[in-house]
């Protein structure tokens, strides 16, 4: 508190640079990300291509199963880390599906539509689990998952192929009983969501090149946002500066990609899995439809305040066990996605890997176990890509030393990771302070 | 510790756990397992482990909630014993260090990083108030993932560490050598019947148990938990909120150095490399299974949780082994299903909030 | 397109050929020391050799099961370098096969050699040009035979459940066993604790230090014990030698695969990586503790024989000595060459490229 | 006329496991009427409204014997969605209000409009979309019959207390069919004039019909609204009169079952002693009560009063003292400077406090009373412990034998000293920190709002033993309270705060238009 007057040009100096701070503030993990992964680019010695054709990989694997992860944020369940169930769902019917021998686009809808079912059933189970662990549900989840994994194990080792009955050498192991370790999906479902053409003959159907795709969703994006301006209620339309930022983003998206075909570089052989990134902006466009639906707002209710949405009439555990079940079965569509696009799995531990990071990204975006968004995943899983894509190379070259390089990048990774929650906390702690003030 | 209190944690959950520990050890008589040697190896495992859950307790009282970057105390441990051994090789021939002498050099210099390591993660968590837990995970794993570099590069020249073949300390470290291996099991170690009480290392746990229940009820001990229970409270009460929290995090990063000497000891190796990874989430999982939450646990919590978290994971295995002898990999299928379901079961009895 | 791709991709490396014909890489993609050291010091010595300008090394994920994404990452930016012709990679942790197909869209010329391969037999031998491992399946009545050689009169076999989903482990204790109760042995199945589980590690180590002791007081001292997780070895070499069992092999065999942490071996300065010194100070250590004869292993280090074979080929095959990118004839004189004694490669079965290497033991006495 | 009572209960009694906590209580309201409902803490009140919502918690015991009729039809109440439906909607004491969603949000919480989209014809109506034009709508109409003025689309969280009080009464109003809507202890957060702002509504929601069922413990504002009274005394139903036919003493004596002296009392302290505690300039920086330059003396041996309007610093002056808030400016403490920001220095310079907030503050809720207790002497003085060079243990007899005395002295009422403080009624928690605060063996008593949330025995016991404290041990007490009756039966001097500033100082015995001037920020004209 100070007692001395202040001049109206003091006042002034001291408002914009409360306001870049508060910009710094807001956006500082981001910026962070964005310096490191600079840096980090730069010392990997990588090439724009070989970056693109990974991060493009990794968008559209792991996307989906982020978004996964929103709506129990939204109903105030913290980070599912039972969508390993939803994972595990999938593969049992990506086993099945690969037996039947289905492939292509058509084999990924009947998974699709066979794993929803079945996720449903798993997340009703899991929800009504929570409902009785309230308050516990992280450690509940983590030992749900150890648990499955039991069952999991037993029904894909012990009694497929002898009780429940399959005939398949590829799949089954030679003695008759048990899957074997490791599933190939090629010439199956193997890009069946990615490059749905080549199941018809045709690899270009639905696989434009990197710099075609940019154009037009840069078109798009500016599309919509022309008719997002027009349509919304005026307290919620962009700034002018948010939308003169937004016009310099995507025209330079334009004008870079148009050089690249100009130039006919390496990442015009980059193709964009067009259909699944239609998918993932699907889930993005239902995800925001259904919060703004009943059942959208009944979870945010019970997210705030279960005690306050029960008096209010609101069947708090239905809401929880249907957040559960939508996640879940997000989860599973999201890892058929991941398995299409890798095209090999590991029977008994590919799910593992959904949990813990799928968390991570999110968390990296923004998102916090009280609030999750859209932009959050989708930041998140850019970031979080990003940064472990470059990070092995990046320590090599720093070292000089693989297996340093290597110890090194897991510290960076980790204690990136870390550092960017770290520094949510702390942003958040600083923004209360400037409310105070 | 008192006897009521014991009884109040003891509520339905811990009860069903504690049956089905019951239950199994039954079932381990019924078929004709060696019930004595399953006792003898509850015990040493137990007491392995009593430290490490023990330093749960000191965080979630002083309001920072489950240690899951106790992995920073167990490497300032480890590195304590790596610089005792190459002490012992470095002035072989002048000074004969007993193996008592060596395991208590090992202690000491393990002190010194765990205080400084402590403050300064307590620091860190004072920063990020209401996240510590996912913060402690990664701080953790980051920590496990540099100290790897240090195991390549710190100067050990003491041959029973190095590898084979190139340079930097190998993986697994024989304590065997230098007569630490069970150095506290064996210390007035004595059977019952069949039974081996490992006395030694009981009573370092009781030990470690009783000063931290003599600490809670210090003067500090008294402010450090008002602060983890009302932050308001203590600051109102003139306690310095985040000095509470500082020396509850040292105090737990110091008995996680402690606790993996004591668990290295009785394993016979010293863990490098990966092995501290996952050391935090054994003891959380104990500590809350004994009944404690992130908010709260008392000393009750962690003797509960120690012995009938870790007893089941020693009994199960064969008992579960020797039901499904005749099914190959049945054993350890049907121990993952029946040992987490109970647990699932047990937190659903608690009822949630 | 994949097509059209490929070729557009193919001519340009063309076009590059003509300078950088003399500008070949190898890539050795391997695991750091937390995982085995031999794989990396063999990768160190192999740069030694070719040059740093020859040979890029880099590793796979400490937590390849968790982190596939990662390994795939890795192995493509080494194929995104021109220069490379060659991809090496011991062992070939899950992971591998996805990463390959990656590799193969855009760079079908690559060779890519597979050494002791985690994942299905049937899958990785469609991935990569050679694949090495250990003839598991002939190891299955060979470890029984040596097991009773060493006098054994009951084997134990520690395995859990998603090892025993791998085809060919799963195969090699069938045939264990047969062959151990064709000798007369009794043959025990025992189930541990999966180290990437809830246990961890430490609950799996924990329960062989405590299982051993219980088995070997069960059936007697002529109990002999055998573990397929490399996590299990230390604890189980420990364990069965301070108990007065016999220990026929380790389940990657090799005198360096922790037989010198188990036993306490100190190596000093001058002797690292001299097999024959270790071979010795191995026996030593067995004589000192009481276990002469109890205690065999193979005399060579096979997952660091697999990446030199496979390095040099790889450099034959760039050098144009071998001509197919598949020449059992060169490997098993390249591996002969290396091992110093006659080597016996076998295919697994329905395979042409997948190859099984099968030695004898040592026993140390 | 003959209207039909648009709510009867008759003979309800409820028992929890073998206590009765009502007995044949019967209550009858007709529509527009505002019926007022009294009681101490513990007469059945939260039983009887617990009932009449069809609360889980009455099911799950067993059930209630007894009738209820809503116009005149028997009904029988299962769940408060039932009860929702049948028209009854209440205004909670604790705000059921999520801090996160608009003010329409809120309103309309779990009534949203709805409208039918592509998505609900085919997976059903719960994916409906929000129609928020119509929300806006609709909660601008339901806070327009309130005559406020609070903006539908901002956010619960950080409106003022007294919004958010009319959010929810909004909320109860845009229910259609509402017929009866209950209020339990409205009034207990409020300003004085939010207060009658409130009292002014309700009078509104009546005269459009609607049956009203107000609790609280302010006598006075019962006697302003209601057209009857009930009261209730240790679950039985007392009396129901009409409000002109009785009075505030009246009610208090039939509430407490004894003649008591309430309000009014005149203190005289002439004697002024030599000043203790002197602050100049002081500022404080705490959220909603902003303290913007004080200049305020207590003398030692009197009760200084603060009062004045919520928000307007009052709360602010004792926490920025304490340390508890960033303050600035000169505080002297028996002519000794007392360093500001520091919690520790405070309570070393023999200052202790009693917070506002009891339960965020005030207390461990989940430690004994007896730690409770000792726990202010035992971190600011180092008693209770006994020290042998750097090590030091709990006295534990000392703590328990200190802690019954005061539950003794005080009157607290728990099954004893282990009792955890969770468990204890608002009163006797307000007792527990008063005892907590006297342990210190304080040179000055700073007291903030100490009769909030508490009934009127318990309340009545709290200012006699502030009073005792000071005729007996001569301590100096300084009260902040927002109920100016208790400050004037206690204070020798009282010192309004408005605008962050002291607005004048006043005796107890001054005129109501004095006290009313300086509240509402305007000087005391000669004369007046």
């Amino acid at each position: 508190m100070q007692s001395r007057p202040m001049t109206t040009s003091e006042t002034m100096l001291q408002g914009r640079m409360a306001s870049a701070r508060s910009f710094l503030v807001r956006n500082m993990v981001t910026i962070m990300f964005l310096v490191l992964s600079a840096v980090g680019y730069k010392l990997s010695g990588m090439t724009p291509f070989l970056f693109l054709m990974d991060i493009v990989a990794r968008l559209s694997r792991n996307a989906f199963l982020v978004l996964a992860l929103i709506i129990p944020v939204m109903a105030g369940m913290g980070l599912n880390f039972s969508i390993v169930l939803g994972a595990m769902a999938a593969q049992a019917i990506v086993i099945f599906v690969t037996h039947w021998g289905f492939a292509g686009l058509p084999g990924i809808l009947l998974s699709m539509a066979l794993v929803t079912p079945l996720a449903a059933i798993l997340g009703y189970l899991t929800g009504s689990l929570f409902n009785r662990t309230k308050g516990q549900e992280m450690i509940a989840g983590l030992i749900l998952g150890y648990f499955a994994q039991g069952i999991y194990e037993l029904v894909f080792l012990q009694l497929v192929g002898g009780i429940i009955p399959m005939d398949n050498s590829t799949i089954i192991m030679s003695s008759g009983v048990g899957v074997r370790t490791t599933i190939d999906l090629t010439n199956g479902l193997k890009y069946g969501l990615d490059w749905p053409g080549q199941y018809w003959g045709n690899d270009l159907l639905l696989r434009p090149t990197l710099p075609w795709a940019i154009i037009g969703m840069a078109v798009a994006l500016a599309v919509g946002i022309v008719i997002y301006q027009l349509r919304v209620d005026k307290r919620q339309r962009l700034g002018s500066t948010q939308l003169v930022l937004a016009g310099i983003g995507l025209a330079w998206a334009c004008w870079w990609s148009v050089q690249q075909i100009q130039a006919r570089t390496q990442i015009n052989w980059i193709r964009v899995p067009l259909l699944t990134w239609l998918v993932i902006a699907g889930a993005c466009v239902g995800l925001h439809f259904f919060s703004r639906t009943k059942l959208g707002q009944d979870m945010r209710s019970v997210g705030q305040d279960r005690h306050v949405a029960a008096v209010a009439g609101i069947d708090v555990n239905r809401v929880r066990i249907a957040a559960i079940i939508l996640s879940m079965v997000m989860a599973a569509w999201g890892h058929i996605i991941f398995l299409q696009n890798i095209g090999t799995f590991s029977t008994y531990g590919s799910h593992e890997q959904v949990g813990l990071y799928s968390a991570a990204a999110l968390l990296i975006g923004g998102a916090t176990v009280a609030r999750a968004t859209i932009g959050h995943a989708l930041l998140g899983t850019l970031l979080f890509h990003t940064l472990f894509i470059v990070a092995p190379a990046a320590g090599r070259q720093l070292f000089g030393d693989a297996q340093i390089g290597e110890y090194f990048r897991v510290f960076v990774a980790y204690g990136i990771i870390g550092i960017t929650l770290a520094m949510h906390a702390w942003k958040q702690i600083l923004q209360r302070r400037s409310v105070d003030q | 510790m008192q006897d009521k209190s014991f009884l109040k944690d003891m509520d339905l959950a811990r009860l069903i756990i504690a049956a089905f520990f019951i239950l199994l050890c039954v079932a381990a008589i019924a078929l004709r397992l060696d019930f004595a040697e399953l006792i003898t190896s509850s015990l040493a495992r137990i007491g392995m482990w009593g430290v490490l859950v023990l330093a749960m307790l000191p965080a979630i009282v002083s309001g920072i909630g489950p240690n899951f970057g106790v992995s920073l105390g167990i490497v300032c441990g480890l590195l304590g014993g790596l610089t005792a051994l190459e002490l012992a090789y470095r002035l072989e021939g002048i000074v004969a260090f007993s193996p008592g002498m060596l395991f208590f050099i090992a202690m000491v210099f393990s002190l010194p990083f765990a205080l400084l390591v402590g403050v300064g993660y307590g620091w860190l968590l004072n920063r990020v108030k209401g996240s510590e837990m996912m913060i402690a995970t990664y701080v953790g794993f980051s920590i496990v993932s540099i100290m790897k570099l240090a195991w390549v590069f710190l100067p050990f020249k003491n041959p029973e560490m190095a590898w084979p073949i190139g340079r930097g300390v190998r993986v697994q470290i024989a304590l065997a050598n230098r007569g630490m291996a069970q150095l506290l099991n064996n210390f007035l170690a004595f059977r019952i019947g069949e039974v081996v009480v490992p006395t030694g290392l009981l009573l370092t746990v009781a030990l470690a148990i009783f000063l931290m229940w003599l600490f809670l009820r210090s003067r500090t001990g008294m402010a450090m938990s008002t602060a983890g229970s009302n932050p308001r409270f203590a600051e109102a009460s003139g306690i310095t909120v985040n000095r509470q929290r500082i020396i509850g995090t040292v105090l737990s990063t110091v008995l996680g150095a402690v606790g993996i000497l004591i668990y290295s000891q009785s394993y016979g190796f010293l863990q490098l490399y990966e092995g501290p990874m996952f050391m935090p989430f054994v003891a959380v999982a104990a500590v809350l299974i004994g009944g404690a939450s992130v908010k709260k646990a008392t000393i009750s919590h962690v003797i509960i949780g120690t012995v009938l978290f870790l007893g089941i994971q020693v009994v199960a295995v064969p008992v579960a082994n020797a039901f499904t002898a005749e099914w190959s990999s049945m054993g350890e299928i049907s121990r993952k299903i029946i040992q987490n379901g109970v647990i699932l079961y047990a937190l659903t009895q608690a009822g949630g909030e | 397109m994949k097509r059209v791709l490929v070729l557009a991709v193919v001519f340009i490396m063309l076009l590059s050929v003509d300078v950088a014909s003399a500008n070949w890489k190898i890539g050795i993609l391997t695991g750091t020391v937390t995982q085995n050291e031999e794989e990396y010091r063999m990768a160190e010595q192999m740069q030694a050799e070719f040059g740093a300008d020859r040979i890029i090394i880099a590793t796979y994920p400490d937590r390849f099961m968790q982190e596939q994404e990662t390994t795939i990452s890795n192995m493509l930016e080494m194929a995104a370098d021109p220069d490379v012709k060659a991809i090496v990679m011991v062992q070939a942790v899950p992971g591998a096969a996805a990463a390959v197909d990656r590799v193969r869209e855009f760079r079908p010329d690559i060779l890519i050699v597979l050494g002791s391969p985690q994942e299905d037999p049937m899958v990785v031998a469609s991935k990569g040009d050679i694949v090495l491992n250990t003839d598991d399946i002939g190891r299955g009545p060979q470890i029984a035979e040596q097991a009773y050689a060493m006098g054994a009169k009951v084997l134990v076999h520690y395995s859990f459940p998603r090892h025993m989903s791998v085809e060919t482990l799963a195969k090699r204790r069938e045939l264990m066993k047969a062959k151990a109760e064709e000798l007369g042995m009794l043959f025990v199945d025992e189930d541990a604790p999966d180290p990437t589980s809830d246990a961890g590690v430490a609950g799996t180590q924990m329960f062989i230090s405590e299982d051993v002791p219980r088995k070997i007081a069960q059936y007697g001292p002529e109990t002999a014990v055998f573990g397929t997780n490399c996590a299990m070895q230390e604890p189980l070499i420990a364990q069965t030698i301070a108990n007065g069992g016999i220990f026929p092999v380790q389940c990657c065999p090799s005198p360096y695969h922790a037989l010198p942490a188990a036993l306490g071996v100190e190596v000093p300065e001058d002797k690292k990586g001299n097999l024959d010194w270790i071979l010795e100070a191995i026996n030593g250590k067995v004589v000192e503790k009481g276990a002469a004869g109890k205690v065999a292993t193979w005399p060579v280090p096979v997952n660091m024989m697999f990446m030199q074979a496979g390095t040099y080929y790889a450099v034959e095959w760039i050098n144009g000595n071998i001509t197919s990118k598949n020449d059992k004839a060169a490997l098993v004189r390249i591996m002969e060459g290396i091992a110093g004694r006659s080597v016996n490669l076998t295919e697994y079965p329905d395979t042409d490229n997948y190859y099984l290497y099968l030695s004898d033991h040592v026993v140390f006495q | 006329m003959a209207v039909e009572p648009v709510l009867r209960m008759k003979g309800i009694s409820k028992s929890y496991y073998g206590t009765k906590v009502l007995d044949s209580v019967n209550l009858s309201i007709m529509p527009g009427e505002v019926h007022g409902i009294v009681g101490e803490n513990g007469a059945g009140k939260s039983t009887l409204m617990n009932i009449l919502f069809g609360m889980n918690v009455i099911h799950s015991t067993g059930g209630f014997e007894g009738s209820i009729e809503i116009a005149g039809q028997p009904v029988q109440i299962k769940s408060p969605l039932q009860a929702m439906a049948l028209g009854i909607g209440m205004v909670h004491q604790e705000f059921m209000l999520l801090p996160n969603y608009s003010v329409t949000e809120n309103i309309k919480l779990n009534r949203e409009v709805l409208k039918p989209n592509l998505a609900s014809r085919i997976f059903g109506p719960r994916l409906q979309s929000l129609d928020y034009d119509k929300m806006y709508a609709d909660a601008r109409k339901a806070l327009k019959r309130l005559n406020i003025d609070i903006d539908e689309y901002a956010t619960i969280a950080g409106l003022p207390v007294g919004y958010m009080q009319f959010t929810e009464i909004a909320r109860e109003l845009d229910k259609e069919h509402l017929r009866i809507l209950v209020f339990d202890e409205p009034t207990a957060v409020l300003a004085e004039s939010e207060a009658a702002h409130l009292l002014e509504a309700i009078k509104e929601i009546a005269a459009a019909g609607i049956a009203v069922l107000f609790i609280t413990h302010r006598l006075n504002e019962i006697m302003e609204v209601c057209d009857n009274i009930t009261v209730l005394r240790d679950g039985r139903h007392v009396v129901t009169k009409a409000s002109k036919d009785t009075n505030v003493i009246e009610l208090a004596e039939l509430m407490v079952g004894r003649s008591m002296e309430f309000a009014g009392r005149k203190q005289h302290y002439s004697h002024k002693g030599r000043p203790i505690l002197e602050i100049k300039q002081l500022t404080v920086d705490m959220p909603g009560e902003r303290v913007r330059g004080v200049d305020l003396t207590a003398y030692e041996g009197e009760i200084l009063g603060i009062g004045g309007l919520a928000g307007q610093g009052k709360i602010g002056i004792a926490n920025g003292i304490m340390g508890l808030f960033p303050a600035a400016g000169d505080v002297k403490v028996a002519g000794t400077p007392l360093p500001l920001n520091n919690p520790s220095a405070s309570i070393a310079a023999g200052l202790a406090f009693v917070s506002e907030d009891r339960r965020g503050v005030g207390l461990l809720l989940n430690s004994s009373i007896e730690v409770n207790i000792a726990s202010g002497a035992m971190f600011g003085k180092k008693e209770f412990i006994k020290t042998w060079g750097p090590f030091s243990q709990v006295d534990q007899a000392a703590v328990r034998e200190n802690a019954q005395k005061l539950i003794g002295e005080l009157d607290i009422r728990c099954t004893g000293p282990r009792q955890l403080v969770r468990q204890l009624s608002g009163g006797n928690q307000q007792k527990v920190c008063i005892a907590r605060a006297l342990t210190m063996n304080p040179k000055i008593l700073l007291v903030s709002e100490p009769t909030r949330g508490i009934d009127v025995g318990a309340k009545q016991l709290v200012l006699d033993t502030l009073r005792r404290l000071n005729e007996e041990l001569g301590m100096t007490i300084v009260v902040t309270s927002s109920e100016l009756a208790e400050l004037r039966s206690i204070c020798s001097r009282i010192a309004i705060i408005t605008d962050g500033r002291v607005a004048g100082i006043l005796k107890p015995d001054d005129s109501d238009v004095n006290f009313g001037l300086l509240m509402a920020g305007q000087p005391i004209s000669k004369g007046a």
